[in-house]
């Protein structure tokens, strides 16, 4: 998914400040972190982990925008990144929430306590 | 001569009428239908008698053809309508007039039954299609009729629908019918067709007289007509199949014996008098397709021989009346038949015209017996009715002597035209053993009589009814009947006897068509020889009679076990109905057991398969949802890569 | 409103007022169905009338004055209607057992008559369709509103044994042919679309059967594009007719139904199939047909032999029938396929017959069925004496069955058996000819077995039917049987009329296809006296 | 910038907050009366999209909002959605221990953000209005929260919905990267440039971004929650869901299709993609839904399948296509919210879900047998019903692409089967015996609701016209080719 050509990112003014980091850098980090999220939804049970890596899954496509933000040298990427925070942290209450309500209804809050609907 | 076409089309519907009224309005009071129908059929006659007088008044070879057009579709015209020739007057008057006689002694024959308006709407609807095919113009309507007549014929047979017997030997006639009627259909077409293909759209024609106009032409279209005798001659055997089926001829025979499961007028009726005649009025009708081909004839002749010996073989062993009448009626459609092949039309129709007469008589006469017997119809369970129904025996004995073909009844004169014509054919190979099979038979019907009437009316009762005379609806038709079947020869007098030679035979001339090979094989001579050998052999058949059954010198069980097995295949008649069952059961009940095992262990296999498949395929996919979190975030993701890289390697 | 449009609107709107009507009222639910299918019967016979006294110029001249209107415009839906001498003899023919069915319903149903007649009227409506429209969307529109009532029909009304397999196979099976058959209408409609853009590229498409055919007049279609068209159409359509081996819906579905759904399903519903093939597929794609045709003769065999021996086989008097419907089918197929006049005449005029012929029996059948609650050949017997005037009836419709004279059937077969031979099927004319002879045994085996032989106590309380109501439907469909049996020419020459420009199109696809091949074409059939005229139309 | 064109959100928002507060001095037994405040808030907004200042169209925000034909079909579609879902609610709320105001509030807030989904023209706000959607569901989903099921639905939508957003964010992220701008503006004018080369990466956003809404309209392969979380949520939240948040989902694919469609380069990406994903969704939905035996169940396996027809008329990427998307998406409204109408009510009498359960309905309560009878039929498409014509014009649409051909004989080939097993609910009704003599009583405005849907049922199947003059207009706005290329 990250094997691409960097070539476009050749033209930015940007670069010079950046030395020797280009954006190609800052978007392989950036998709480390998503796969690492990633990793950690796959894998783990815990419910509140769970919700840790979705966190990580978010901040990776942030760190991208605030990339390609600086690399195109305007600031809709960060505006979007501002977005994107709010709207996790609403969605971060919102589960956490939820995690609590199962861990009343199952005294538990590990995935495998969810699996009475199947089918 | 307008008023023909009136007469014809009055003889076809008055009938028709008869029936329509009788299922409709007459159901409940029987009575009145009985009437209503015999009203119909004294209609019919009346205008039969007018037509006859214009057209026996009128020269030889008098024809009208009177048509409507019934169906057409793209050039092909199926028309509909009546034709008025002596041929088809002839044979009116035949069916028109033994029909009445029928209808009349039906009313005290079929008193008191439950069915009795059925019966007659039954019987009308016999007449209208028996006349249909006596009046018919074309060879489409001919079958229609012809199988509007297996219908009647089958509603009648069945007519005691509760009996199991009745109803099979119904089936049984229905569908050995059909199958004659299966190759008339396929000859029909075929003939139709094999015209188109040679002459063209504008020459075919199902009309008799188009057809004839074809066959007689000896120009350009004779020649053509010529090239494809091969063709044509097998549409002609083809039709004549039909005509095989519906005149009981060998090996299509098996549904006529059992047929007297019928009331009896309805056995004198149609399977005796007209029906099973209809055969050998269909071949006079189209005896011009025959003529120009000897081996067709020689087909049709040795037909007929075979059949009227073995038919008549068939009735020594019968115990039931109504049996040996029928035995004796298939010989005598043989014989019929057998004039045919030997190219004298007009002695068959003369032989048909007084068999209707006799063999009508013998049937009601034996109706009348077996109604004395209170519906016993085992000769063994008979026997000395001389003296308690005088009537019923002196009239049967007169139709015997008619049947036996002894002087001067008229079955005498007709025997002797066929067998005169089958003395000098020269042209059907084997024509003289024909000859000699057709006196055999002359002696062996003389006997099967002799014994039927002995046993029946001689000797001491051998029953436990009380028999007596029947009333006079039944008698009056015995006596006329009687008086025709003696007078009836008169028709057709041959020449050495009557000047100027055979009436009916000049007013049929019109019937043959006339190659060149075929001169004077027909023309009707009195030979004294044919005429004492006759003779001999029937008084020979009835002195062997009596002595077998009169005085019993010979002992009758003695003879039987000498010629034991051939009494033994007579007893099982050849085994035509073993081999007939045998198809029917082995052969077609296996196809269709078959083919139900394909339709349902394979077809709707395959289908409930497909359904099948469907659903487990369903029951696996929701097996992939096994409630765990984490199944379904790895199918998701497994999902999003497999299609991204599908789609980026893609292009 | 044209009357055409009558024919569907008068059962539609009779339904809806169902709706309204409360369910406890009966009487009046069932004299508002019977009003209703009367009303269309009037319409049918009127059309009759009109295609009898003015022949067809006088169907064209109507269906002309009939203005398309349009429905989806951007898509290219127009609701618009036509007659020709073949749609009259159907609409006559569905308007008659529509009617019959209602009476026979009238007193057969008890139990949620309400729903039943609605959905009974929706069929009608649907079959009226089909047998009207000149839309391809409308044409699948109504084939589908006439195919999934028989759901409801056959699982809520049917025999209990076997409704639900039965009803759920017919409606799947036959949604499953008419996505065949749309698949090939979908092509026809982009073709038609890409050559009325050659004339205008702003042009909207168009599910109109006149622009269909105009383009491929015009030879817009090609012949490897009209064999697939063709192909799919007739595959699909095929599978209501039904043709072997595409017909296993079809018995159990006339077994489960109740009685007047049987009527409407063999009567009817079987005939939707060979129409839209002679309407839709002939027309438009007449080299496929020229192509395909010879083929479809010989499963026309399998049809009547294979039908007439399994039919032998069963013990089901309704199985029997139905068997011996698809048995009958393969003679329309034959007639179709010999693209002569003649033959195609007569598989329209047995459609006719036939229709009647077997909404006769079923009616009959289902008649006793309510009252002995058996179908099972060898429990039955000897009921011609507990019910003379259904026994009588059932003879006559066994004997126009067996295909004997004085019966439509009698004419039609025929008049199928000749197109046969003329077209130079000379082997399957016989075949089909002996046909007739399987045919009367196993149809006068059921008929002796069930109606005939000894009385049987157990069945002496089952009564006859009694009263014009009842008898009523019986005799007015012996009546036509009759009638058209005796003198068939008015009928046939309605229906050719409307054949002859049909039949022109693939006998010149045959000729063409003929001179390319280079050998004689086929031997001995003659064009129509009409030609066929191009079904172009002012735009 | 005018922002009365967002008077329709506006109007939601307002009555979302207004009902939040007036909950709070609402006595415990008259909360019903926000349902009645809810419903006119829906008729308000319906309204308001007729206002013509709103109904003129335009654009706000500097050209981040954008109202055209199909914002406002949609909008509208939306209203009614929301309205119906409240007249199904009502008394299932009133069933519930607690939170009744917070269930109108949310439901009203995932109505306004659907509005705003209706009229996005930049990522921003399609990635905001998004979520607003789904994290109200979120919470509506697990609303029971004593329900071990609510709360597990709401648990597994949670996790997967986070994991499509972030898919979906990150596709945004490659756009942009590639492109350099979120506002959808510079997309069509930078794909119309005779210049445009497609690289690599914007593509991949594209499809990543798909797939993310594909958790919205519940397309494979995000498909995984849909048949549990339609089980365990609140029947009328499952409507909702059924209905406005995957109408959501299209209308946002319509418009990332109309943005980047115009150029044929990425059309012809884009066909295949959507395609198969068509392909799957439809196989997955109807041979999943055949062995159900839980009617929520099956109709969650059913809208997956739903999904894949809407999903051919989006893959064949043409005018005609899009107008019969949005044909079929008007069908669908209708039709589903009528079922589940059906199913709340029938769900109060029986207290069961199980299909069994509906044994003898048709005979039990005729008017809910009526309407379930015709909406499952609609949804099998058989005339004359308007989810025929959806579906029709759908495949039609697609069949007009020669290399989609394949893929409208899977639509005919699951026509069969969703047939089968709708046919198999309605057998129960119709044929089999009634299993629970207890009546369901349904108050008036239900039966009315019923009524009226049925009725632009029938009617819309009898002259789809009246529809398709709504639904043709707004697709030729959108400014695809007019003809399948």
């Amino acid at each position: 998914m990250i094997a691409m050509d960097t070539t476009f990112l050749a033209s930015s003014p940007a670069l010079a400040a950046l030395g020797e980091i280009t954006t190609a850098h800052y978007v392989v980090l950036s998709s480390l972190i998503f796969a690492v999220g990633l990793f950690g939804v796959v894998t783990r049970k815990n419910a509140v982990v769970i919700l840790m890596s979705l966190e990580l899954m978010l901040n990776g496509a942030n760190l991208a925008f605030v990339a390609f933000s600086r690399q195109h040298a305007n600031l809709q990427g960060q505006v979007f990144v501002f977005f994107v925070i709010a709207v996790a942290a609403a969605e971060a209450a919102v589960a956490l929430a939820i995690i609590i309500a199962l861990n009343r209804v199952k005294g538990g809050v590990s995935l495998d306590d969810a699996t009475e609907l199947k089918g | 001569m307008a008023n023909l076409e009136l007469y014809g089309y009055v003889i076809l519907f008055a009938p028709l009428v008869a029936t329509v009224l009788i299922t409709c309005l007459t159901l409940k009071h029987k009575a009145l239908s009985g009437w209503v129908a015999i009203a119909g059929m004294l209609a019919a006659l009346t205008a039969n008698a007018l037509m006859a007088a214009e057209v026996f008044s009128a020269e030889p070879g008098f024809t009208r053809v009177y048509e409507i057009e019934w169906l057409s579709a793209g050039s092909v015209v199926i028309p509909f309508g009546v034709q008025v020739d002596a041929l088809s007057t002839l044979m009116g008057l035949v069916v028109t007039g033994v029909g009445s006689c029928i209808f009349i002694f039906s009313v005290g024959y079929m008193k008191g039954e439950e069915g009795y308006s059925r019966y007659f709407a039954c019987l009308s609807l016999f007449a209208f299609s028996m006349l249909g095919i006596v009046m018919s113009t074309n060879l489409i309507q001919t079958f229609i009729f012809w199988e509007l007549v297996g219908v009647s014929s089958y509603s009648l047979i069945g007519y005691y629908l509760e009996k199991d017997s009745a109803v099979d030997a119904g089936k049984k006639a229905f569908l050995t019918n059909r199958i004659g009627d299966f190759g008339m259909t396929w000859g029909i077409i075929l003939l139709f067709y094999t015209i188109v293909d040679t002459l063209g759209w504008d020459r075919a024609s199902f009309s008799f007289e188009d057809l004839r106009l074809l066959y007689e032409d000896t120009g350009a279209v004779g020649a053509i007509m010529a090239e494809h005798a091969g063709t044509l001659a097998l549409a002609t055997l083809l039709i004549f199949t039909g005509a095989v089926a519906k005149s009981a001829q060998v090996p299509l025979h098996v549904w006529l014996p059992d047929a007297m499961e019928g009331p009896t007028p309805v056995s004198a009726l149609m399977h005796a008098a007209t029906m099973v005649a209809a055969g050998v009025f269909l071949v006079c009708r189209l005896f011009f397709m025959f003529a120009p081909y000897p081996e067709a004839l020689a087909v049709v002749a040795w037909m007929g021989g075979i059949t009227a010996f073995l038919a008549a073989a068939l009735a020594f062993v019968q115990h039931d009346i109504k049996k040996v009448l029928a035995y004796s009626t298939l010989s005598q459609l043989g014989y019929m038949v057998l004039a045919l092949g030997m190219g004298s039309p007009p002695a068959a129709m003369f032989h048909l015209t007084t068999h209707a007469c006799f063999k009508a008589l013998l049937f009601l006469g034996s109706g009348s017996v077996i109604m004395g017997c209170h519906h016993e119809q085992d000769m063994r369970k008979m026997g000395g009715l001389r003296k308690k129904m005088p009537v019923t025996f002196w009239t049967f004995v007169i139709g015997t002597i008619a049947l036996a073909g002894i002087f001067p009844a008229s079955g005498f004169w007709s025997k002797d035209a066929i067998l005169g014509s089958a003395s000098i054919n020269h042209t059907v190979p084997g024509a003289t053993f024909l000859y000699g099979v057709g006196v055999l038979v002359a002696f062996m019907t003389a006997a099967y009589m002799g014994r039927c009437v002995l046993l029946t009316f001689f000797g001491k009762y051998r029953g436990h009814a009380h028999p007596k005379e029947s009333p006079a609806t039944m008698t009056g038709p015995l006596v006329l009947l009687a008086v025709a079947s003696l007078f009836a020869g008169a028709l057709s007098l041959p020449k050495g006897i009557s000047a100027e030679g055979g009436w009916l035979e000049r007013a049929l001339v019109g019937v043959q068509a006339a190659p060149s090979w075929f001169a004077g094989v027909h023309e009707e001579q009195f030979h004294l020889s044919v005429a004492i050998g006759g003779t001999v052999a029937a008084l020979l058949g009835l002195f062997v009679a009596y002595m077998f059954y009169g005085s019993r010198k010979w002992s009758i069980d003695g003879f039987v076990s000498k010629v034991g097995p051939l009494h033994h295949l007579l007893e099982k008649k050849y085994y035509f109905d073993e081999f007939y069952l045998w198809i029917v059961r082995e052969v077609q009940q296996r196809v269709a057991v078959l083919s139900n095992f394909i339709e349902v262990h394979i077809l709707r296999w395959i289908v409930d398969t497909i359904a099948a498949i469907h659903r487990w395929f369903g029951g696996q996919i929701r097996l992939l949802l096994d409630g765990h979190l984490h199944r379904y975030i790895t199918l998701a993701l497994l999902g999003v890569v497999v299609i991204l890289t599908a789609v980026l390697v893609g292009n | 409103m044209d009357a055409l449009t009558l024919l569907v609107v008068v059962p539609l709107l009779a339904a809806g007022l169902l709706v309204l009507v409360p369910a406890t009222s009966e009487k009046l639910v069932r004299w508002t169905a019977i009003t209703a299918s009367g009303i269309t019967l009037g319409i049918g016979l009127w059309f009759f009338r009109m295609a009898l006294t003015g022949g067809e110029a006088a169907l064209t001249e109507y269906t002309a004055a009939i203005p398309r209107r349009t429905w989806v415009e951007s898509v290219g839906i127009s609701w618009s209607v036509g007659v020709d001498g073949m749609s009259v003899a159907m609409l006559l023919l569905n308007s008659l057992v529509l009617f019959a069915g209602c009476l026979v319903s009238g007193h057969a149903i008890q139990d949620r008559v309400k729903e039943y007649f609605i959905l009974f009227l929706a069929l009608g409506a649907g079959v009226f369709g089909v047998f009207i429209v000149k839309d391809m969307f409308f044409l699948y529109f109504a084939f589908e509103l006439a195919v999934v009532p028989m759901y409801l029909l056959i699982g809520c009304w049917g025999s209990p044994k076997d409704r639900e397999y039965a009803a759920m196979k017919l409606t799947l099976y036959l949604t499953a042919g008419a996505l065949v058959a749309l698949f090939g209408l979908l092509l026809l409609y982009f073709e038609t679309w890409d050559w009325l853009r050659l004339a205008d590229p702003e042009a909207l498409p168009s599910f109109h059967l006149d622009d269909v055919f105009a383009a491929s007049d015009d030879g817009a279609f090609g012949v490897g594009f009209q064999k697939t068209a063709f192909a799919l159409l007739f595959l699909g359509f095929a599978t209501i007719i039904p043709m072997w081996p595409l017909h296993t819906w079809s018995p159990i579905g006339h077994a489960a139904a109740p009685a007047a759904g049987s009527m409407m399903h063999a009567g009817v519903l079987m005939k939707l199939g060979s129409f839209a093939v002679l309407r839709v597929a002939f027309p438009a794609c007449p080299e496929g047909a020229a192509y395909w045709l010879p083929w479809v003769a010989v499963i026309a065999m399998a049809n009547i032999i294979y039908g007439g021996y399994v039919a032998m086989a069963q013990k089901d008097i309704k199985f029997v029938i139905g068997f011996s419907s698809s048995s009958h089918m393969g003679y329309t197929l034959l007639g179709i396929a010999s693209v002569t006049v003649m033959g195609v005449s007569g598989a329209v005029f047995l459609m006719f017959a036939h229709g009647v012929m077997t909404a006769l029996t079923f009616g009959l059948i289902g008649f006793f069925y309510d009252q002995t609650h058996s179908r099972y050949i060898p429990d039955l017997g000897g009921l011609a004496q507990q019910m003379p005037f259904v026994g009588t009836c059932f003879v006559l419709a066994t004997m126009a069955s067996a295909g004997v004279p004085g019966f439509a059937n009698f004419a039609s077969e025929l008049m199928v058996m000749l197109g046969a031979w003329e077209a130079g099927y000379e082997v399957q004319a016989v075949i089909a000819v002996f046909g007739v002879v399987i045919t009367a045994v196993y149809l006068l085996r059921a008929l002796a077995d069930v109606f005939f032989r000894a009385r049987k106590e157990r069945w002496d309380k089952i009564k006859d039917a009694r009263g014009p109501f009842q008898r009523a439907p019986f005799v007015l469909l012996i009546l036509v049987l009759l009638v058209f049996g005796m003198y068939p020419k008015p009928m046939t020459d309605v229906i050719k009329a409307g054949v002859e420009p049909i039949v022109a199109k693939v006998q010149a696809a045959q000729d063409r296809i003929a001179r390319e091949t280079g050998e004689a074409p086929a031997s001995r059939r003659t064009a129509p006296e009409t030609p066929a005229a191009p079904a172009k139309e002012e735009r | 910038m005018n922002p009365i064109l967002l008077l329709p959100e506006f109007v939601a928002v307002a009555a979302a907050l207004g009902v939040m507060l007036y909950d709070l001095w609402l006595p415990k037994d008259r909360k019903a009366v926000l349902c009645t405040v809810s419903m006119v808030a829906c008729v308000a907004v319906f309204a308001a999209t007729f206002v013509p200042a709103v109904a003129d169209g335009g654009t706000a925000f500097g050209g981040s909002y954008l109202v055209d034909g199909m914002a406002l079909l949609l909008k509208r579609l939306f209203a009614i959605t929301a309205l119906l879902v409240f007249v199904m609610s009502r008394d299932y709320v009133e069933d519930l221990p607690r939170g009744r105001g917070e269930y109108y509030t949310l439901c009203l807030l995932a109505t306004s953000g659907m509005l705003i989904c209706a009229s996005v023209n930049d990522f921003m706000s399609l990635f905001v209005a998004l979520e607003v959607v789904t994290v109200s569901f979120f919470v509506l989903v697990a609303f029971k929260r004593d329900s071990t099921k609510s709360v597990e639905a709401g648990l597994k939508m949670l996790v997967i919905g986070s994991i499509s957003a972030a898919l979906l964010l990150y596709g945004i992220a490659f756009i942009y990267g590639a492109t350099g701008s979120v506002f959808f503006a510079d997309y069509r004018a930078l794909v119309e440039a005779p210049d445009f080369v497609l690289s690599t990466e914007l593509l991949v956003g594209i499809l990543l971004v798909f797939l993310g809404l594909g958790f919205k309209t519940s397309a494979v392969p995000m498909h995984v929650w849909v048949p549990d979380v339609y089980e365990g949520a609140p029947t009328p939240i499952t409507a909702f869901l059924s209905v406005g948040s995957k109408l959501a989902g299209f209308v946002l694919m319509l418009r990332i299709l109309e943005v980047f469609g115009r150029s044929g380069v990425v059309a012809d990406e884009l066909t295949p993609f959507l395609a198969l994903i068509a392909a799957l969704t439809l196989f997955y939905g109807n041979l999943g839904a055949i062995p159900q035996t839980n009617i929520k169940r099956l109709m969650g396996y059913s809208s997956i399948g739903q999904c894949g027809y809407i999903l051919l008329g989006v893959a064949a990427a043409w005018e005609t296509g899009i107008s019969a998307t949005l044909f079929y998406m008007t069908a669908y409204v209708f039709t589903n919210l009528a079922v589940f109408t059906v199913i709340v009510y029938v769900a109060r009498s029986t207290k069961s879900h199980e299909i069994d359960d509906y044994s003898g309905l048709a005979r039990r309560h005729p008017l809910l047998g009526a309407a379930m009878t015709i909406g499952l039929l609609s949804l099998a498409g058989v005339p004359p019903i308007l989810g025929f014509v959806g579906k029709f014009l759908a495949i039609g649409a697609a069949f007009a692409r020669p290399e989609l051909q394949w893929l409208v004989v899977c639509g005919l080939i699951n026509v069969v089967v969703s047939m089968y097993y709708y046919l198999c609910v309605i057998k129960r009704m119709w044929i089999k015996d009634a299993r629970h003599p207890a009546d369901p009583a349904v108050p008036r405005r239900v039966k009315i609701a019923l009524v009226v849907s049925m009725i632009v049922l029938i009617g819309g199947g009898l002259a789809p016209q009246l529809v398709e003059k709504m639904t043709a207009p707004a697709a030729a706005q959108l400014g695809l080719s007019k003809t399948p290329r």
